[in-house]
C-alpha cells in the first residue's frame, strides 16, 4: 500500500491535454486552482499518513514484546509535544480552509456580462436554452468566454456536473442555481448527472461542446434555424427527443408511460370513453396542444400541454417525424 | 387544601429533596398569566422589528420561571439546568442558522412555483 | 432584482403582504386571514393560560405527593387532565376553523376559497391517498410560473387564471398505482419559464409571490402545533396512568419519583408551548 | 509476529473451574427475551446488529457486483437503486450506529464502572426491543417492494417515489427512539453509579468516548425523528413542507436530516475511537498517553459534529454565506481527531508491543481511518468538495471511516472483549490471517474509488462510462477479497464458542475493572467490590502460565 502511494505521489504534475492519474482533463480556467488545493491537500495528507504509518511500522519492529511480563517504558504525557501536535494540524487546516474559500468566492459571482446559457433538469434530461430562444440537449459554449449557468429542475433534485471544468451544481426546482466558468481549451466533455434522481440518473448524460473562437455564434445561428435547414421530419425527430417526448413514447413499440408511436399514425385509436378516432393530422395537434380533451385507452392522462410551449411549424413537423415512425 | 397548604415552610425539604411551597407556586402562576396578557397586550402595538424581540424575550422570562420553580431546577443539582440550557442552545442553534440560510438564498427562489398545489 | 427587497420585507413585516395583492378578491382572502389571525391570537392566549394553569397544578401535585397528601394529589392530578382535556379541545376548534377557512398545508391550501367550498368529498386528510394528492398536481402544473408565451400572468392565488384545473379532484382518473416502477413525478417540458419558449424571462421578476410563504408557514404552523398536541396526549397518558397509582395509594414522603417525574414532563411540553405561542400566533 | 500461544485449544488445561456466570445463569430463550442483565442485553445486541451487518454485506456484494460492467450485469436499474439503498440504510442504521454502544457499551460499561448493572435496566432491554421493531418495519420495507431513495431519503425524490419510503422512514423513526434511550442509561449510568474513587479524570477513556456519543444520542436523534414524521406526514398527507412542488423547500430537508446525520457520524468513531484507546496500551503494555487530551478531543468532537452539518450541502444552492461558515467549522473536527491519532502513537513508542489479533485490528484501524480522515480534509474545502461531490471520492471517503474506521474497532474490540463475553479463547492464527485478507481486501476495495472519483465517476450510478471500468472491477474483486477474510474473522470467533482453550480472567492484561471479575462475569458482575485504580497502570499485573494469563502481583 505504501508502495502504491509513493507511486502516486511521483505521478506526472497534471497537463491540459490529458489528465493524470488523480484528475480528468483541464478544461476550464477554474480548473488549475482546484487542482493546486487538491495537490496541496494530497501532498500534506501523504506527509502525515506516511509519518504516521512510518512511526507506527517502526514502533511495532522496535519495540516487540519479548515477553509476556516485559512492560513498556515512556512518557505518558508531554503538554508542549501534544500542544505542538495540536497546533500544527490547526495551522495547516486554516490555510487549507483559506484557499478553498477564496477560490470558492471567485467561482460565485460572475463577471458582468457574461453569457447567459438557462439549465433545466429533467427526468433523466438537460435542457440548455440559449438567449435567442434555441434549445439543445448538450451545452454548447464559446471558448475563453465566461459563460453563466442560470440552472433549475422541473421535478426533483439534479445536479449538473462537469468534470473537466471540476464544477457541479445541484438543479432544484422552484429555484434558480448559479455558477459560471469560462473554457479554455476547445473540446468535449463530459456533463452527468450527480444527484440521484431514479432510474435512469446513471444515463442523464450530456456534452459540453466548447467551440473554437468565432464557431460558437455559427453553431448557434445554424441550430436555432435547425427547421429551415432540415427536412420537416429531421427537425421534427430533433424536436421530439429535445422536447422530452421521448421520455412516455417510444418509437420502438414499447409501451412506456404513454402510447408508442410506432406504426400509429393513420390507424384507429381507442380512447377512453369507447369512442375510436383515426390518428391523422388533426388527432396529433390535439393531442399535443390538449392531451386531457382525448384520452388514449388504458393511459393516465399525464401528458402535459404544449400550448405556448411548441410553435406551430414544430409542431407540423413533429406530426411529419411521427409519419415516417412506421 | 389552604391550610395545610401554609403548613410547609419555604425550603422545606424531605428527605433532601426540596418541597415548594403553595404561595410560591400560585405566585409564580400569577406572574406567567401576567406575562402572557402582556405578551399578547403587546402585539396590539407595532414594534417593528421589536416585535419579535419582546415575543421571546417574555417567553423566555416565562420559560426560565417554570424551569427554576415548578421543574426544581432552582434546587437540584445544577447539571440537570445545564443539560436543559445545552439542548435548548443546539436547539436554537439549528433553527437560527436554518433560518438565516432559508432568508439568504430567497431571491434565488422562483416566486409562486408550487405546482402541484391544489387551486379553487 | 426589486424582488429581493420584497421577499425580506415580507419576512420582516408579514402585514406588508397586503400589498402584493392586487384584486378585490385577493384583498378579501387577506382580510380573512386577518381576522383568523385575530382569532388564533386570542385562542392562542386562552390556551396559553389553560396550559400554565396546568402546570401549577402539576407542581401541586407533585408537592402533595412529597408531603403525602393523596387527597390533594388525587385533585391536582384530576385537575391537570381536565385542563389537558380542554387545552386540546380549544386546539381542535381553532383547527377546524382553519380546515374551515382553507387554509390548510400542502395541496389543499387556497386560502381564496369560500368556507364550504371543502365541503365536499375527499376533503379530509384521510380519504386522500397518494394517487389523488398528486394528480392534480401534474394538470395543473405549469400555472403558477406562467410560460412568457401566455401574455396574461396569472396570480397564482386567483383560480380563474388557472386553466385546466379540475375543480374536483376525486373525479380524475387513478394515476399510477402503487408498486409501480414509474414516478408519480410529471416529467419534462412545461418546466418552469425561461425555457419553454424563446425569451430569457429575467430571474427574480415578482410574480405575486405570495402565498409561497404563507402556505410554508401555516405547513410549519400545523406541524409544530401538531407535534405539540402528540406530546400533550403523551403527557396525559402519563398523568392518567399516576392517577390510578395514586387513588391506589402508591405515593408518598418515601416514594414519589414517579410523580416527580412526570411532572418534569409535563413542564417540559408547557416551556415548549411558551416558545410556540408567540413564535407561531403572534409574529405575523 | 505475534507470540504464537502453543497450547492445544480445546485440551483440558488447568483453567477455572465452570463457574455459575451470567451465560448459565438460567436457560431458554426465555430467560433471554425477558432478561435485565446488560450482558445478556449486550449479547442480544451483538447478535442482532451482526445479522444486520451481514445482510448490508450481502447487499455490497451485489452491488459490486453489479457494477463489474458498464451495463447490466445481474439486475435492472431499479433493483440497483433499491440494492444501495437498503445496504446504506441497513449499514447505517440497523448496524453502525447501534453496534458499538449497543453490544459492546452494553456489556463492557457498567462493569468497567464496577457496577452491577446500567441504571435503568428496563429501560435497556425496551431500547433493545425499540431496536428489533424498528429494524423489522425496516426490513419490511424490502418485502413491501423495497426504497429507492439512498439512504440519505432526498426530497422531493423520495416524497414522490413510488417505492415503501414510509415503511423505511417509520423504522428509522423507532431505531431513534432506541438510540435515545441507550443514550440516556449510559448518561445516567456514568453520573450515579461511578464508584466514589473513580473520579472523571479515572474513567477508562472508552468511557469518556461512550459519555460523549450518548450526548449527541440524545441530543440529535429527536431531530432525526421529527424529520422522519414530516416526511410521512408530506408523503402520506400532501402537506407541502419540502418539496416545492406544494410549496415546500427542499434545502430545508437536507438542513434537518444533516443535522442528524454529521452528528451521527460522529456516533459511529467516538465509540470505536474509545475501544482503540483501550486496545493500544494495553498491548503495548504502557500507560495511554495523553490521557486527558484524549478525553477531552472525545467532548470536542461530539461539540463540535454538531457544527458542520452543512457540509454535504456545498452544491446545494445554499447561501455562501452558509457554505464559507460551515467550510471553516468543519475543519473544527479535524483537530480533536489528529490529537487523538498522534496519542495513539506516542503510546506505542516505547511500549512492549504484541500484535495479537485485537491489537493487529487497532493498528489497521489507525491505518485506514488515517487515510479516511485525511480524505475528510478534501471535502471540507470548498473547491475540492465542489469537484468531489456526489462522486465515488466520497463513497471511498465513508467507507475508509465507517467500515475502516467504526467497523475495523468493533471487530478488534469483538476479539478483545470476546474471552469475557464467552470465556474462550479465539485461535490467533485463523483470526490473524482473517485480519490480513480483510485489509488488504478492503484497502483494494476502496482505494480504487479515490481514484474513480477523482476522475469524475458520480456515486449511485447503475450505468458508467467503460473508461472506469478498470478500477470498478479492482474494486469489485477486493470486496470479495474483504467478504472472504470477514468470514473467516467470524469463523474463528464462532469455533471458539465450541472448541476455544477456557479464558482465564486477564487474558491480555488490562488494568481495567472488567478484567478482575471472572470469564464470562457472574449475573452481578463481581463475586467481591472491586476497587478502581489507574485503568492504564500495568504494573500490578504479572503473568501467570498456570492460566495462560495475567494476575495482580503479591
Ligand atoms: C464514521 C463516520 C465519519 C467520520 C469519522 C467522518 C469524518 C470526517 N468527514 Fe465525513 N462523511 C461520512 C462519514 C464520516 N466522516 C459519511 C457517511 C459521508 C457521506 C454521506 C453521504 O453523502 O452519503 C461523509 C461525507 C463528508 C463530507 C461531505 C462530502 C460531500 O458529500 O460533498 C465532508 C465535507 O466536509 C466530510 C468531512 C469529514 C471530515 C473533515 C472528517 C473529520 O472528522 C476527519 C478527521 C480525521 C483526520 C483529519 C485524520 C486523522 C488526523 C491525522 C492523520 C493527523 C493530520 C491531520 C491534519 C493535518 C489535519 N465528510
Ligand atoms: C457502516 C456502514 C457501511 C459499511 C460497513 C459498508 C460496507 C461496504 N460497502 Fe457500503 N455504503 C454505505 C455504508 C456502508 N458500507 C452507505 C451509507 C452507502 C451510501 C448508500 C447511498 O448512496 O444511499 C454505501 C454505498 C456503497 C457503494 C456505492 C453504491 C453507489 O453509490 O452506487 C458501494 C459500492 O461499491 C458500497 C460497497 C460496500 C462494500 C463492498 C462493503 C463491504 O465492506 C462489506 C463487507 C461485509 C460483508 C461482506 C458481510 C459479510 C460479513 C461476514 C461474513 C462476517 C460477519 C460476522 C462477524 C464478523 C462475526 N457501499
Ligand atoms: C408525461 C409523459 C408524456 C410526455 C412528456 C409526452 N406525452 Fe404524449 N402522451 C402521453 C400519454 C400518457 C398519452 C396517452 C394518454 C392521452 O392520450 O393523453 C399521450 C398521448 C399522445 C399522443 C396520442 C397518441 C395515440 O396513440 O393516440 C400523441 C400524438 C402524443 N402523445 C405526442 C406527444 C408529443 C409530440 C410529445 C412531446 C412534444 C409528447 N407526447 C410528450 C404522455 C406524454
Ligand atoms: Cu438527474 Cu440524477
Ligand atoms: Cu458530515
Amino acid at each position: 500500500m505504501t508502495r502504491l502511494l509513493a507511486l502516486l505521489a511521483s505521478a506526472n504534475p497534471p497537463t491540459t491535454t490529458s489528465g493524470d492519474f488523480w484528475m480528468p482533463v483541464r478544461g476550464s480556467a477554474n480548473a488549475a486552482a482546484v487542482d493546486w488545493l487538491f495537490y496541496f491537500i494530497y501532498y500534506i495528507s501523504l506527509f502525515f499518513f506516511a509519518l504516521i504509518v512510518g512511526l507506527m511500522a517502526y514502533f511495532i519492529f522496535r519495540y516487540r514484546q519479548r515477553s509476556p511480563d516485559e512492560l513498556g517504558e515512556g512518557p505518558s504525557h508531554n503538554t508542549p509535544l501534544e500542544i505542538t501536535w495540536t497546533v500544527i494540524p490547526l495551522i495547516l487546516v486554516i490555510a487549507i480552509f483559506w484557499i478553498g474559500f477564496t477560490g470558492y468566492m471567485k467561482g460565485a459571482i460572475s463577471p458582468d456580462g457574461a453569457y447567459e446559457i438557462q439549465v433545466v433538469g429533467a427526468k433523466w434530461k438537460w435542457m440548455f436554452g440559449y438567449p435567442n430562444g434555441y434549445i439543445d440537449e448538450n451545452l454548447h459554449v464559446p471558448v475563453d468566454t465566461p459563460v453563466r449557468l442560470v440552472i433549475t429542475s422541473d421535478d426533483v433534485i439534479h445536479s449538473l456536473f462537469i468534470p473537466a471544468f471540476r464544477l457541479k451544481k445541484d438543479a432544484v426546482p422552484g429555484r434558480y442555481t448559479k455558477m459560471w466558468f469560462r473554457a479554455t481549451q476547445p473540446g468535449e466533455y463530459q456533463i452527468f448527472c450527480a444527484e440521484y434522481c431514479g432510474t435512469s440518473h446513471s444515463d442523464m448524460l450530456a456534452m459540453t461542446i466548447v467551440h473554437p473562437p468565432g464557431e460558437f455564434e455559427k453553431w448557434l445561428e445554424n441550430a436555432a434555424n435547425f427547421l429551415d435547414k432540415m427536412s420537416p421530419a429531421e427537425a421534427g425527430e430533433k424536436l421530439f427527443k429535445q422536447r422530452g417526448c421521448t421520455q412516455c413514447h417510444s418509437i420502438d413499440g414499447t409501451r412506456i408511460i404513454g402510447p408508442t408511436l410506432k406504426g400509429a399514425f393513420g390507424h384507429e385509436v381507442a380512447l377512453t370513453t369507447g369512442q375510436k378516432v383515426l390518428f391523422d393530422e388533426d388527432y396529433t395537434r390535439s393531442s399535443i396542444l390538449n392531451p386531457q380533451a382525448q384520452i388514449v385507452a388504458g393511459f393516465d392522462p399525464v401528458m402535459p400541454t404544449y400550448q405556448g410551449r411548441l410553435k406551430d411549424r414544430e409542431i407540423s413537423a413533429i406530426i411529419e417525424y411521427i409519419k415516417t415512425l412506421k | 387544601m389552604h391550610t395545610k397548604g401554609h403548613s410547609a415552610h419555604p425550603g422545606e425539604s424531605i428527605g433532601g429533596v426540596h418541597v415548594m411551597p403553595v404561595a410560591v407556586l400560585v405566585g409564580i402562576w400569577v406572574v406567567l398569566i401576567i406575562l402572557t396578557v402582556l405578551t399578547v397586550g403587546v402585539t396590539y402595538f407595532d414594534l417593528g422589528p421589536f416585535n419579535l424581540a419582546v415575543a421571546l424575550g417574555v417567553a423566555l422570562v416565562k420559560a426560565s420561571l417554570v424551569a427554576l420553580y415548578y421543574m426544581h431546577l432552582k434546587y437540584d443539582h445544577p447539571f440537570n439546568g445545564f443539560i436543559l440550557v445545552v439542548s435548548l442552545v443546539f436547539v436554537a442553534l439549528f433553527i437560527g442558522i436554518t433560518l438565516l440560510d432559508a432568508r439568504q438564498y430567497q431571491p434565488d427562489m422562483i416566486p409562486g412555483y408550487a405546482p402541484a398545489m391544489q387551486k379553487k | 432584482m426589486s424582488h429581493t427587497a420584497d421577499a425580506h420585507d415580507h419576512h420582516a413585516h408579514p402585514p406588508n403582504l397586503a400589498h402584493h395583492f392586487d384584486t378585490p378578491e385577493q384583498q378579501v382572502a387577506s382580510g380573512k386571514l386577518g381576522m383568523w389571525i385575530y382569532l388564533s391570537k386570542e385562542l392562542g392566549g386562552v390556551n396559553t393560560v389553560v396550559l400554565l394553569t396546568s402546570s401549577l397544578t402539576m407542581a401541586w401535585g407533585v408537592r402533595a405527593a412529597q408531603l403525602g397528601q393523596k387527597k390533594i394529589l388525587v385533585w391536582m392530578l384530576s385537575l391537570t387532565l381536565a385542563f389537558a382535556v380542554m387545552f386540546l379541545g380549544i386546539k381542535f376548534v381553532e383547527y377546524k376553523s382553519k380546515w374551515e377557512e382553507g387554509l390548510l398545508p400542502g395541496k389543499r391550501f387556497h386560502p381564496t376559497a369560500p368556507p364550504h367550498v371543502n365541503d365536499g368529498k375527499g376533503a379530509e386528510p384521510g380519504h386522500h391517498d397518494l394517487q389523488e394528492r398528486v394528480l392534480p398536481g401534474m394538470v395543473g402544473r405549469g400555472a403558477p410560473a406562467p410560460a412568457p408565451a401566455a401574455p396574461a400572468p396569472a396570480a397564482p392565488v386567483a383560480a380563474a387564471a388557472v386553466p385546466a384545473a379540475p375543480a374536483d379532484p376525486s373525479a380524475l382518473p387513478p394515476g399510477p398505482k402503487p408498486g409501480d416502477e414509474s414516478s408519480l413525478i410529471k416529467p419534462a417540458a412545461d418546466g418552469p419559464p425561461g425555457l419553454a419558449v424563446g425569451e430569457v424571462v429575467p430571474l427574480g421578476a415578482d410574480r405575486n409571490a405570495v402565498p409561497k410563504n404563507v402556505q410554508i408557514f401555516f405547513g410549519i404552523y400545523f406541524m409544530m402545533t401538531g407535534l405539540h398536541a402528540l406530546h400533550v396526549l403523551a403527557g396525559m397518558g402519563v398523568i392518567a396512568w399516576l392517577l390510578k397509582r395514586s387513588l391506589r395509594g402508591d405515593f408518598g414522603p418515601s416514594y414519589f419519583a414517579p410523580v416527580d417525574l412526570g411532572g418534569l414532563y409535563w413542564h417540559l411540553v408547557d416551556l415548549i408551548w411558551i416558545f410556540l405561542f408567540p413564535l407561531m400566533y403572534l409574529i405575523h | 509476529m505475534a507470540t504464537i500461544d502453543h497450547t492445544m485449544p480445546g485440551t483440558a488445561r488447568p483453567g477455572p473451574a465452570r463457574q455459575a456466570n451470567y451465560l448459565n445463569a438460567s436457560h431458554g430463550l426465555l430467560s433471554w427475551l425477558t432478561t435485565l442483565d446488560h450482558k445478556r442485553i449486550g449479547v442480544l445486541y451483538l447478535v442482532s446488529t451482526l445479522t444486520a451487518f451481514f445482510l448490508g454485506g450481502v447487499f455490497a456484494l451485489l452491488v459490486r457486483t453489479e457494477l463489474l460492467t458498464p451495463t447490466q450485469t445481474i439486475m435492472g436499474p431499479d433493483t440497483y437503486n433499491k440494492m444501495f439503498t437498503l445496504h446504506g440504510a441497513v449499514m447505517v442504521f440497523l448496524f453502525i450506529i447501534p453496534s458499538i454502544p449497543g453490544a459492546i457499551g452494553n456489556f463492557v460499561l457498567p462493569i468497567m464502572l464496577g457496577a452491577k448493572d446500567v441504571a435503568f435496566p428496563r429501560l435497556n432491554l425496551l431500547s433493545w426491543y425499540l431496536y428489533i421493531i424498528g429494524a423489522l418495519w425496516a426490513v419490511a420495507s424490502i418485502i413491501m417492494g423495497g426504497v429507492d431513495t439512498g439512504w440519505t431519503f432526498y426530497t422531493p425524490y423520495s416524497t414522490t417515489t413510488n417505492t415503501a419510503v414510509i415503511s423505511m422512514t417509520f423504522g428509522v423513526f423507532i431505531l431513534g427512539f432506541s438510540s435515545i434511550l441507550t443514550g440516556v442509561n449510559f448518561i445516567t449510568t456514568v453520573h450515579k453509579l461511578r464508584p466514589v474513587e473513580m473520579d472523571w479524570f479515572k474513567m477508562p477513556l472508552l468511557l469518556w468516548a461512550l459519555y460523549s456519543t450518548a450526548v449527541i444520542q440524545i441530543l440529535a436523534t429527536p431531530v432525526l425523528g421529527v424529520t422522519m414524521l414530516l416526511l410521512i406526514a408530506e408523503r402520506a398527507l400532501g402537506i407541502g413542507i419540502f418539496d416545492p412542488a406544494l410549496g415546500g423547500d427542499p434545502i430545508l430537508y437536507q438542513h434537518f436530516f444533516w443535522f442528524y446525520s454529521h452528528p451521527a457520524v460522529y456516533i459511529m468513531i467516538l465509540p470505536a475511537m474509545g475501544v482503540i484507546s483501550e486496545i493500544i496500551p494495553v498491548f503495548s503494555r504502557k500507560h495511554i498517553f495523553g490521557y486527558r487530551f484524549i478525553a477531552y478531543s472525545s467532548v470536542a468532537i461530539a461539540i463540535f459534529g454538531f457544527l458542520v452539518w452543512a457540509h454535504h450541502m456545498f452544491t446545494s444552492g445554499m447561501s455562501p454565506m452558509a457554505t464559507m461558515i460551515f467550510s471553516a467549522l468543519t475543519f473544527s473536527v479535524a483537530i480533536p481527531s489528529a490529537v487523538k491519532v498522534f496519542n495513539w502513537l506516542a503510546t506505542m513508542y516505547g511500549g512492549s508491543i504484541q500484535l495479537k489479533t485485537p491489537m493487529l485490528w487497532a493498528v489497521g484501524f489507525i491505518f485506514v481511518f488515517g487515510i479516511g480522515g485525511l480524505t475528510g480534509l478534501f471535502l471540507g474545502a470548498l473547491t475540492t468538495d465542489v469537484h468531489l461531490h456526489d462522486t465515488y471520492f466520497i463513497v471511498a471517503h465513508f467507507h475508509y471511516v465507517m467500515m475502516g474506521g467504526s467497523v475495523f474497532a468493533l471487530i478488534g474490540g469483538l476479539f478483545y472483549w470476546w474471552p469475557k463475553m464467552f470465556g474462550r479463547m479465539v485461535e490467533e492464527r485463523w483470526a490473524q490471517i482473517g485480519f490480513w485478507l480483510s485489509f488488504v481486501g478492503f484497502n483494494v476495495t476502496f482505494f480504487s474509488q479515490f481514484v474513480l472519483g477523482s476522475r469524475g465517476m458520480p456515486r449511485r450510478y447503475f450505468n458508467y462510462l467503460p473508461e472506469f471500468q478498470g478500477l470498478h472491477q479492482l474494486s469489485t474483486y477486493g470486496s470479495y477479497v474483504l467478504a472472504i477474510g470477514l468470514g473467516l474473522s467470524a469463523v474463528a470467533l464462532l469455533h471458539s464458542l465450541f472448541a476455544g482453550r477456557p479464558a482465564p480472567d486477564n487474558p491480555w492484561g488490562a488494568a481495567s475493572l472488567e478484567w478482575s471479575t471472572s470469564s464470562p462475569p457472574p449475573t452481578d458482575n463481581f463475586s467481591s467490590e472491586p476497587v478502581a485504580g489507574d485503568p492504564y497502570d500495568y504494573n500490578e499485573l504479572a503473568w501467570d502460565r498456570s492460566v495462560q494469563g495475567y494476575v495482580r502481583k503479591g
